[in-house]
């Protein structure tokens, strides 16, 4: 077997079934932390797929920075010092149903795709020409995603000082 | 040099191992090397003297028998911990740190891989030691070691943004993000490295060093395991080799922050004499000894500063750090379309 | 902001003067030594291990009083005559054989209050400090030189003693037997050195 | 918005903990890091002291009780019974006893800072100084150790005297030593108290204000500390302290508030300083020659009373109140010790800060459980 489709299967597979144990995990902590394999098998897909440039913002953004707040979020919001942390099942009928939908649709779409093979070729770095892009033709995107996240940014810090004069006057 | 190695061994399987393991023969004698190093440091701060007894000459081989007498120690999990997440954080430690020595040149013929986006996958992997962290903290079911995690991923994920604009200072300057083409660019006389190339990338280099101390938790930003106040910070539970882990980390986490700050400023594998002891293996020999000189700093500021307090410690970050490293980026942009 | 300015400046300067201080004891001597290898002169004050020297003791039981957390026992039977236990170097009779003189190093808290009251100088404190131990038992020293053999012929002795001095006083004089019964030889011994201790512990040996 | 629900967390700091220096156990409610509030708990290191001095036959046995109350400063400590059982039984002691007892005890307050600054670098981060100040520690010992052959338990000075007689270089050691350590004091300077760092860990932290140091009866440097102008080596001189010529220091709020962690170091710093100039007119005017023990009783045996005795030791005001029924050993001793009574402000002043505050403020406050427990 040729060592990309090693690799390819393994990470494949790292990817579903840590994916799996998000979802069957009793523990949320564990499935924060399965979590992170998800991501990092994705990012080793995107490795795989010549898209170093996604692969590593898919490492610093999800395990670094988003899984972390996740981790926090789930540690903090529930009793921190018994490590029983469990999840209760619900909604098991609406779920069911709504994922054999999904499922049928997905493999619909499986099916139909016409999957084209790309030659194998060297890969120009893609960094460069996301950079351009991203500086050109969609500055506009860019700009606005940023604007967003100031105004989310300023909203938090808002929250927060609302909560701490709160807490103060108290 | 994979394909050197395809050349002898009978697999590439086999080439591609050992082209993968080759950083660990240089990260664990250095580990080994950096905590006698330390104490040796320490003690002679300190007027002491340091280990002197084991292996003879000043004790050198005093970590390698701490590293048997760790293997050899009682594997304690306590009770009450989440007991897989405990065992695993310390690997998970380590493989977040040892990923990124695949992107650092150590000679201009050795890269465990050749990454356009290099110094930007340096930075993303190491925040998997955050986790590790974090997990060993939650996992140790003990209210210090959360203490320690808590303070480590606030540190760790706000230092990222000094580090990452420092890092994006330079390069702003050199146009890529190929840790071996910045070196590459870098080669001739001491005076082409980056350092020198124009007076905001030393402030940039500066802002690099601070912002780098804490994403690898040396003090001042020894938070998270600040011994005189949350004992032992995440590791706390941690005994045996399995503590011996998180050492390897932080020991092998200084020597990356080092050998990147001596890539992306100081020329990396170039020899400063020009031609001069310039070539392959001087290249190894260059690039770890920068990467020593600045962990020897990281000695000198530990065993002379104390340690911020966790507020202070994000003044430093969000008041200081971070609108000087803005600043800084923008001036280092300007300086660049003006010469 | 100029606050501001000045805290970046004071935070650079003050820690490139530790630094300086720092770097310069990475070249000073150090100050510290090896020490199974090297080990420092004691001064002849030091106070270290107890030591007695058995051929002085006179079973006083001076020390033993003047012990703050009681490690010191000692046990004595008064030498009867034809047994003569000769003078110690200081010049003091010996009176007494001392049966047990045992110092629980253990308890010690090297005060030094024991040696001050010795009349004959032979309990001292050394300059040994090594005398570390993985049995606890191992630090009681036992110093009395008789061996347990010895310390039954001079009880034997002493018994016999008292018996036929109670029978010479039984049949000289009609007094009260308990007076002859109740063993005084202990106070005799200590009375001119140390008035106000009525013997308690050789109660129970005779 | 919905209130947030948070959750106190009750944590336990100690008894084995490194920074609570010895077995004390803090109780700390914390909101995240901030302290909501801190309870000492103490007893670990109960030793009966005040029921052992009562089953002594003797009260000159007290005195080995007494060093290890304040193991830090044991001299201090017997200094302090000593004046109390000389002044129950009206004996004088001479000149040169008392100026050996004065050098000794400024020694030890030396020594005893030399820990407390030491260790407080410790806290805060920095261990350097903390080895650097033992390293001078060392050399205060040694003299001891050549005079009493002791280094940390003296039982040195007795009740009417002394246990030894200074050696014959006991002089010259102490001019050594007062030349020596005023460059080291700024050397500590330069590596830990104004550090930038260091005063940003103490300034402002942990304020005891002057009314509240008084109401809770704290002394020594903590009460120094807070600007209050108090000592009792100058205000109810003993010994002969009140001819000699030294400074009281008090803090000033040069860093932040007066009162805060960072005054009651500087306190302890500059008493040395003040300890040195002691030390150095002490030496001066010793007379070579006269018995140590001339004063020393045979038998100690204070007539029926009582008394009060006070002294300033490195850590405050150490008070031995003995009562005697007339006989042999003492009917009653009660120590009034200063490390006991400033631990109390303990949480007066740490609510509000974080844990590391905490650890600035314990460590400021320089205990030695030894004399809290007893």
């Amino acid at each position: 077997m040729d060592l990309y489709v090693l690799f390819f299967y393994f990470f494949a597979l790292l990817t579903v079934i840590s994916a799996f144990v998000v979802v069957f995990a009793r523990n949320i902590v564990h499935a924060a932390f399965a979590l992170m394999f998800t991501f990092f098998g994705v990012a080793a897909l995107y490795v795989l797929l010549y898209a170093d440039f996604v692969a590593v913002t898919q490492l610093l953004v999800y395990v670094g920075g988003i899984l972390v707040l996740i981790i926090f979020g789930v540690m903090l919001t529930t009793r921190m010092f018994s490590v029983e942390m469990k999840t209760g099942t619900l909604n098991i009928l609406p779920a069911t149903i709504f994922t054999a939908i999904l499922a049928g649709i997905l493999i619909f779409v499986f099916s139909v795709t016409d999957w084209g093979v790309v030659p194998d070729q060297e890969f120009d770095t893609t960094v460069y020409g996301i950079g351009t892009l991203l500086v050109n033709e969609f500055i506009l995107p860019m700009q606005v995603a940023g604007v967003l996240l100031l105004v989310a940014m300023i909203g938090a810090v808002m929250m927060a000082a609302r909560e701490r004069s709160k807490s103060q006057s108290k | 040099m994979v394909e050197t190695l395809e050349q002898f061994l009978p697999h590439p399987l086999l080439a591609l191992f050992i082209h993968a393991a080759l950083p660990m023969v240089i990260v664990f004698p250095y580990v080994l090397f950096a905590v006698w190093l330390e104490r040796k440091v320490s003690a002679h701060m300190q007027d002491r003297l340091g280990p002197m007894r084991t292996g003879g000459w000043h004790g050198w081989s005093q970590t390698i028998a701490d590293m048997i007498k760790m293997i050899q120690k009682e594997d304690i999990v306590p009770s009450r911990s989440d007991k897989f997440l405990f065992k695993f954080a310390p690997f998970l430690a380590f493989m977040g740190s040892y990923a990124a020595f695949a992107v650092i040149p150590f000679s201009s013929e050795y890269i465990g891989a050749h990454l356009d986006v290099g110094a930007f996958y340096i930075l993303a992997v190491t925040s998997i030691v955050t986790l590790s962290i974090l997990m060993a903290g939650w996992a140790s079911n003990n209210k210090w070691s959360l203490l320690g995690a808590m303070r480590t991923s606030a540190q760790i994920v706000s230092y990222e943004i000094p580090t990452v604009v420092a890092v994006l200072s330079v390069i702003v300057a050199t146009g890529t993000l190929n840790l071996m083409t910045i070196s590459e660019m870098q080669s001739g006389t001491i005076f082409n490295w980056l350092i020198f190339h124009s007076p905001f990338l030393f402030i940039a280099f500066v802002l690099y060093f601070i912002s780098s101390l804490a994403e690898v938790n040396r003090t001042p930003f020894d938070l998270p395991e600040s011994e005189s106040e949350l004992v032992g910070g995440f590791h706390t539970e941690y005994s045996g080799m399995r503590w011996g882990m998180f050492m390897l980390t932080e020991y092998a986490d200084m020597f990356l922050v080092s050998l990147l700050g001596s890539v992306l400023f100081f020329g990396g594998w170039n020899s400063p004499f020009g031609d001069f002891m310039s070539g392959p293996i001087w290249g190894v020999f260059w690039m770890i000894s920068k990467g020593m000189f600045f962990i020897f700093v990281m000695m000198w500021l530990r065993w002379t500063l104390p340690r911020l307090r966790v507020d202070q410690l994000m003044d430093v970050c969000w008041k200081y750090l971070i609108p000087f490293a803005f600043v800084n980026l923008v001036l280092v942009a300007l300086w660049e379309m003006i010469f | 902001m100029k606050r501001y300015f000045k805290d970046i400046w004071d935070s650079f300067y003050t820690i490139g003067i530790g630094m300086g201080v720092t770097f310069r004891h990475l070249f000073t001597k150090s100050v510290t030594i090896q020490y199974p290898d090297v080990k420092l002169e004691l001064t002849d004050r030091a106070r270290n291990r107890l030591y007695v020297n058995m051929d002085d003791c006179i079973g006083c039981d001076q020390c033993s009083k003047a012990c703050p957390v009681n490690c010191i026992t000692i046990e004595t039977v008064k030498a009867v005559p034809p047994d003569d236990l000769g003078v110690t170097s200081t010049g003091n009779p010996k009176r007494l054989w001392v049966t047990k003189f045992d110092i629980d190093i253990a308890k010690c808290c090297y005060c030094a209050l024991c040696v001050y009251p010795c009349p004959t100088e032979c309990i001292k404190m050394t300059d040994v400090y090594e005398f570390s131990e993985f049995d606890r038992h191992n630090l009681l020293y036992n110093f009395s030189t008789m061996t347990p053999a010895e310390v039954e012929n001079a009880a034997m002795k002493f018994e016999k003693w008292q018996a036929d001095k109670a029978a010479a006083k039984k049949e000289t004089t009609d007094k009260k037997k308990a007076a002859g019964e109740k063993p005084q030889p202990k106070k005799q011994e200590t009375g001119d050195s140390n008035k106000n201790n009525p013997p308690d512990e050789n109660k129970s040996e005779s | 918005m919905p209130e947030l629900r948070t959750e106190e967390m009750v944590i336990n700091m100690g008894p084995q903990h490194p920074s609570t220096h010895g077995v004390l156990r803090v109780e700390l409610v914390l909101d995240g890091e901030i302290v909501v509030d801190a309870i000492p708990h103490i007893g670990y290191l109960h030793r009966c002291f005040e029921k052992h001095s009562e089953s002594m036959n003797d009260y000159q046995q007290v005195i080995p009780y007494v060093d290890r109350m304040d193991y830090v400063a044991a001299i201090s400590n017997e200094l302090g019974f000593a004046i109390a059982m000389e002044r129950m039984l009206g004996i004088e002691v001479s000149e040169r006893v008392e100026c050996i007892r004065v050098i000794f005890a400024e020694l030890q307050r030396i020594a005893s800072h030399l820990v407390a600054i030491g260790t407080y670098g410790l806290d805060i981060g920095a261990f350097t100084p903390f080895l650097h100040c033992f390293r001078d520690r060392e050399r205060i010992l040694d003299i001891f150790e050549s005079t009493c052959g002791a280094r940390l338990l003296y039982n040195y000075i007795w009740v009417g005297g002394l246990s030894h007689d200074v050696p014959t270089d006991f002089k010259d050691k102490v001019r050594d030593f007062v030349q020596y350590f005023p460059p080291k004091i700024k050397e500590y300077n330069d590596l830990l108290t104004y550090n930038k760092i260091f005063i940003d860990r103490t300034a402002d932290v942990g304020v005891l204000p002057a009314d509240v140091a008084l109401n809770y009866a704290s002394s020594g440097p903590i009460l120094r500390g807070s600007g209050v102008n108090w000592d009792l080596r100058r205000d109810d001189p003993y010994s002969i302290y009140d001819q000699f010529e030294f400074d009281v220091v008090v803090g000033k709020g040069e860093m932040g508030t007066v009162g805060d962690c960072w005054d009651r170091y500087i306190v302890r710093v500059r008493e040395m300083e003040q300890s040195i100039r002691i030390i150095a007119q002490a030496v001066e005017r010793m007379p070579d020659e006269g018995d140590v023990k001339a004063a020393v009783p045979k038998r100690i045996r204070p007539p029926e009373g009582e008394i009060y005795a006070r002294t300033e030791t490195p850590r405050g005001e150490l008070g031995y109140y003995i009562i005697s029924d007339g006989s042999m050993s003492p009917y009653r001793v009660k120590a009034r010790s200063p490390c006991f009574v400033n631990l109390s402000v303990l949480p007066a002043i740490s609510r509000g800060s974080m844990v590391s505050d905490v650890v600035a403020i314990v460590g400021s406050i320089d205990i030695v459980l030894g004399e809290i427990d007893r």
